[in-house]
């Protein structure tokens, strides 16, 4: 197998889509020239019928994704940065979200929102450091964010074929990280988490880059005699549920580390779920890191305080003891 | 109103009005006696243009449509037994029970589903155009819209989109001149809707909404225009709605209308002009109208009457159709 | 005291509001005739310079607003419907809500949105029922929710004198009750809950117009010996930890009723903080009972079948004994 | 450039546009040293537009920025010592450290935030015209946005709303042609953006960005006619951005403009052209010219010097500033 970059996995999913099935066609800001660097040279392969720019219209987009997919394409919307969701936001979680629904199963919506790269990236302030997932899973949009080269192919191209709106964030910290990834198109099904690595005391429920992080943790505190299993969920909505109870009610202990606002986050959720159904098996309460409730700041170590990081994991699982 | 029209033509013109015109009136009176559960959006008084419009249209072509949506999808074709049964919440209805007035979709007759959200059907029409050009097939999209949605971010943005794309879309801006309570005098500067097309680069034109064949020959012309010319088209059509926004309006006394405003639009009644013109012209007769309008009484009435009939879904039922692709555990419930 | 209606109460903070300060303006889609009722009559009072009708352009106006509130005056927009929210949401969530942050202080932007009417209204289905609070706590939005007339008239004076965005979610299924509202114009501070009922042996925590529900339901269960302490935090952020965590530490049971979507809801917010913070005291485990993750159904059974009731929290709350 | 100026007034408009350029140059280097956090989005080229309408205003006028602002700061009046301590993430920074290039804010001289966010300010600034209107003021509100910015809903919303409220607010599409790396070409099918102020209903007009003398000429007359008759306008700008899209855009190799094409913007440079007509026109001399630059130098110099000595804040400062008015328990940090 190839170690090749996230972002060329990434890539290579949607080319390879793209070539399997007509009815996929990419549509975003600056996709033609690649700003993203995920629809690189595309346009020479596919043309400009299937790789489409579009004005800075985001709503508008979004809404032809939707129009595109409900007519028999199977759009790929680029999101060139995640604060597009929030112009978007009617015709995300309003519109293509429901159509479905709404329409008593007649109307059938297969799009897929690419998120090129979300997260904080390093001085990009407050405005384009967001990771805006938990308001896709709050209207049940099915959401999946990989946390390596292998599982962003191999779930893009699940999306892809998912015949619903999915949400597919790319951790912007991910992107630049390798791994192995098999030449051939694959598919790692919706809804299926990943034990990353296994552990008897704690479980770390750890989402997109901030897995890399938990696993150099468990490394880390193996020295201390602490044995941490990491949980990756890989899929934040379906959550696979199975996997995450078996891991806590093996340990008992949970951390969510997870890099969306703390409020009615993803974290919240998770904790209120394992509550629910494995609190006999707790042995101390379930706990969140997550980034604080603020816009990511400018300033560099104001940046980092507000974020999760391997400091605040340490001192949060030493906690648990 | 310049071109000789067949009588076949005109008679399924009027036909089409008239039911939409009953359908809608037996609307409100279950809405009132609350057999239909919530409100509706009647379409009284603007029939002239759904009908003309869909009438100019092949099945095959596409429409989006709005709140104000039942004389869109019956003009397109909809069954209105599926249209009652969905109003009852039967699971029989088009939408199963689930959308009600605002959401009835049916893509085998080529309806992308209404709105309840005003400007949001706009881009999904260009997104269905975007397909009609990638996919090489010859058909058009309608998105309806009214005065108050154009005034929304998202027609200016799906707007400019259909026109650098070269997309077969026709923008129907169905101008009723109020948007609840608020005028177009009010809302916008310019007299004429249609002029915004210039914006994006593209042709439009206005017309008088209260007359059928206006708007079915215009439509005509811009279909085929819009067909072999690959651009979009802004169509306003400046109409009136008799009714208030909404079916319990009335009560809510908001007085935002003069009656003499009211009662000048009911004397250029879309239905009464057009059979008095296809009178007068020898067009048909009087007995070949009246026998119509019993036909379509007739025809609401078993409507009604199948939807009634019609099987309420179960209360679970709730949790289905929610996604095409499923999986365990989602949607969640709201308890365990 | 008068009994009046929970929307009389609304009108008159607003009108008081208005008489005592010049600065405050309406802004919003049909506030001259007033579709809502709220600002019924105020044209004639204030004229068209501070009740100020605006085109369908909800993301626009939202800008409006915060152009206004940035410059002088103490805007109130009035949201006519609740998916408003969603075409306003980069106006909301990116703009006004982090201006301040983002300019370190050097802004200010007090102004109101108040939702005219959220939740399911009977029959409204899948684009105009929503309860979509969640979507601006997780953005950190100040946002209140009064259960009783009294309440929102006393919320309202302190949301358009606070200096930030609050957001003001009138339940609609409250519109139309009534209760004792003092003529002077009075102010409950934003963060402050109350215990609606004292109970001993659980506390249900319920928002908007489910307090009514949990009151009824708190009485009914009286004579089968459980007895229900209700907590109602009328301001979802900032929540009033302190009383909350008190009651929770009496009674060691928790349920959350709360009539937004689940998943990353407000239930799921309140479940994991109890969590990380009362777990000692729990004897079980923190519920929650919301809505299904769907839109609202059309017909009534179904929708009645996606929604909190009292028939559902009677089952849960025997279920924790 | 057909009125006589002043001396004063040319070397005023010189002097900014060369601080416009310095100062981004600057930048552009410490952004390069990594000495500035991110990315900044530089303004070398399209200075004419920034110096000529501000220079027309009045020190209580407001404006909105964009993510290319620093220009629109400058000549505002921002002081560059706050603006690169801004950049450096230092406690004295305009915002603090807090907001970096994107969100500089001064309402003291009139600057109420740039913007991320592409055409999120248009709206904002509509919101400060009413206020004017409502609290009977006679200033003027500028809002500058791009040529991609002019297809956002938000923009289409807000030109209407300010046209049906007749604010005082001039919207300054800066058209460098490009949105990132998709053109004008293509993003629009029609030659110039300010036609779109016809479809609400006020008046428009394009001019040549690159020429500060026309820029200012025309704003000035502008925003006299914006006070007078409370009128919106829509001013746009053609101009070029000579650098990448930021900082970084070099090494994606996107090669969506021409070297030709570049050149031909270069060599049309608002700054030497305006100096060669100035120095021909007899206004002032080169050595006038040369001790502006040489003070513009020594400025920015000073500045960065005052940055680099400026404190950084404490990394718990991140928690302040959320809120105008403070509660206990919020904001929430992100561990406990
Ligand atoms: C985005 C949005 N804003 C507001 C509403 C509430 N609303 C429903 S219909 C309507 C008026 C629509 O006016 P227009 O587009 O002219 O259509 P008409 O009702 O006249 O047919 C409004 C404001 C809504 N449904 N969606
Ligand atoms: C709503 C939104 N969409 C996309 C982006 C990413 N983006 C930043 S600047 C830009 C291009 C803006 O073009 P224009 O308005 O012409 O301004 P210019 O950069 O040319 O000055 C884009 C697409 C953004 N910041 N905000
Ligand atoms: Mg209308
Ligand atoms: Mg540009």
């Amino acid at each position: 197998m190839r170690n090749i970059y996230y972002l060329k996995a990434v890539s290579e999913a949607l080319f390879n889509e793209m070539e399997i099935n007509p009815d996929v066609v990419v549509i975003g800001e600056d996709v033609r020239y690649s700003l993203r660097g995920i629809t690189k040279g595309f346009i020479d392969i596919f043309g400009p019928d299937r790789v489409i720019d579009t004005p800075i219209s985001e709503a508008g987009l979004t809404g032809v994704g939707t129009g595109a997919a409900l007519s028999g394409l199977r759009p790929v919307l680029e999101f060139q940065i995640c604060e597009f969701i929030f112009f978007a936001f009617d015709q995300l979680v309003d519109q293509a979200q429901k159509l479905r629904y709404m329409s008593g199963g007649k109307l059938k919506a297969p799009v897929t929102y690419l998120i090129a790269s979300s997260g904080a990236r390093g001085g990009m302030a407050g405005q384009h450091s967001d990771n805006p997932y938990p308001y896709l899973l709050h209207s049940g949009m099915k959401t999946v964010m990989p946390s390596t080269p292998y599982d962003a192919k191999g779930l893009l191209v699940s999306a892809i074929r998912d015949d619903d709106p999915v949400a597919v964030f790319l951790p912007v910290n991910s992107l630049g990280t390798k791994g192995d990834v098999p030449e051939e198109q694959y598919t790692i099904p919706l809804g299926k988490g990943e034990i990353k690595k296994e552990g008897k005391d704690i479980t770390v429920v750890s989402t997109g880059h901030l897995v890399k992080i938990a696993l150099e943790t468990a490394e880390e505190l193996e020295s201390s005699g602490i044995s941490v299993e990491v949980y990756d969920p890989r899929t934040l909505l379906p959550l696979d549920r199975e996997l995450l109870f078996k891991s806590v009610k093996k340990t008992g202990r949970v951390i969510v580390f997870d890099d969306s606002n703390r409020t009615c986050g993803f974290a919240a959720e998770v904790s209120a779920i394992i509550s629910e159904e494995c609190f006999t098996y707790l042995k101390s309460p379930v706990r969140r890191i997550t980034r604080a409730d603020v816009p990511i700041p400018f300033n560099a170590q104001m940046e980092s305080f507000v974020l999760p990081d391997k400091e605040k994991l340490i001192k949060v699982i030493l906690k648990n003891f | 109103m310049t071109e000789k029209i067949t009588k076949n033509l005109a008679l399924e013109l009027y036909r089409k009005m008239v039911l939409c015109r009953k359908f809608e009136e037996k609307v409100a009176e279950l809405v009132n006696k609350n057999e239909i559960y919530g409100t509706t959006h009647e379409y009284v008084g603007e029939e002239a243009v759904a009908v003309g419009v869909c009438s100019a249209l092949r099945n095959n072509d596409l429409i989006t449509s709005t709140h104000r949506g039942h004389g869109h999808i019956i003009s397109k074709g909809g069954d209105i037994r599926y249209m009652f049964a969905e109003l009852l919440g039967r699971v029989n209805g088009c939408n199963k029970g689930k959308g009600g007035s605002m959401h009835i979709a049916d893509p085998g007759i080529g309806i992308l589903g209404a709105n309840g959200i005003v400007g949001a059907g706009v881009p999904i029409a260009v997104g269905a155009a975007l397909t009609i050009k990638i996919k090489k097939m010859d058909n058009v999209v309608i998105s309806f819209f009214g005065d108050g949605a154009s005034n929304q971010g998202v027609v200016h943005e799906a707007m400019n989109m259909a026109s650098i794309w070269n997309l077969p879309v026709i923008f129907v801006c169905e101008n009723n001149q109020y948007a609840v309570s608020t005028s177009v005098k009010y809302s916008l500067k310019i007299e004429n809707i249609s002029e915004r097309s210039k914006a994006y680069g593209f042709e439009g034109k206005t017309i008088d909404g209260m007359d059928v064949l206006e708007v079915y020959n215009n439509t005509k012309e811009i279909v085929n225009k819009v067909r072999s010319e690959n651009k979009p088209f802004l169509l306003e059509c400046k109409t009136y709605r008799y009714s208030g926004h909404f079916t319990a309006e009335k009560i809510l006394n908001l007085n935002y209308r003069t009656e003499d405003e009211i009662n000048y639009y009911k004397s250029k009644c879309p239905i009464l002009s057009f059979s008095t013109k296809i009178l007068n012209d020898g067009i048909c007769t009087k007995k070949e109208l009246d026998d119509i309008d019993n036909l379509v009484i007739n025809q609401i009435d078993e409507a009604v009457d199948f939807a009634r009939k019609s099987k309420s879904p179960e209360p679970s039922d709730a949790l289905k159709d929610m996604y095409a692709t499923e999986y365990t555990g989602i949607p969640q419930k709201g308890w365990i």
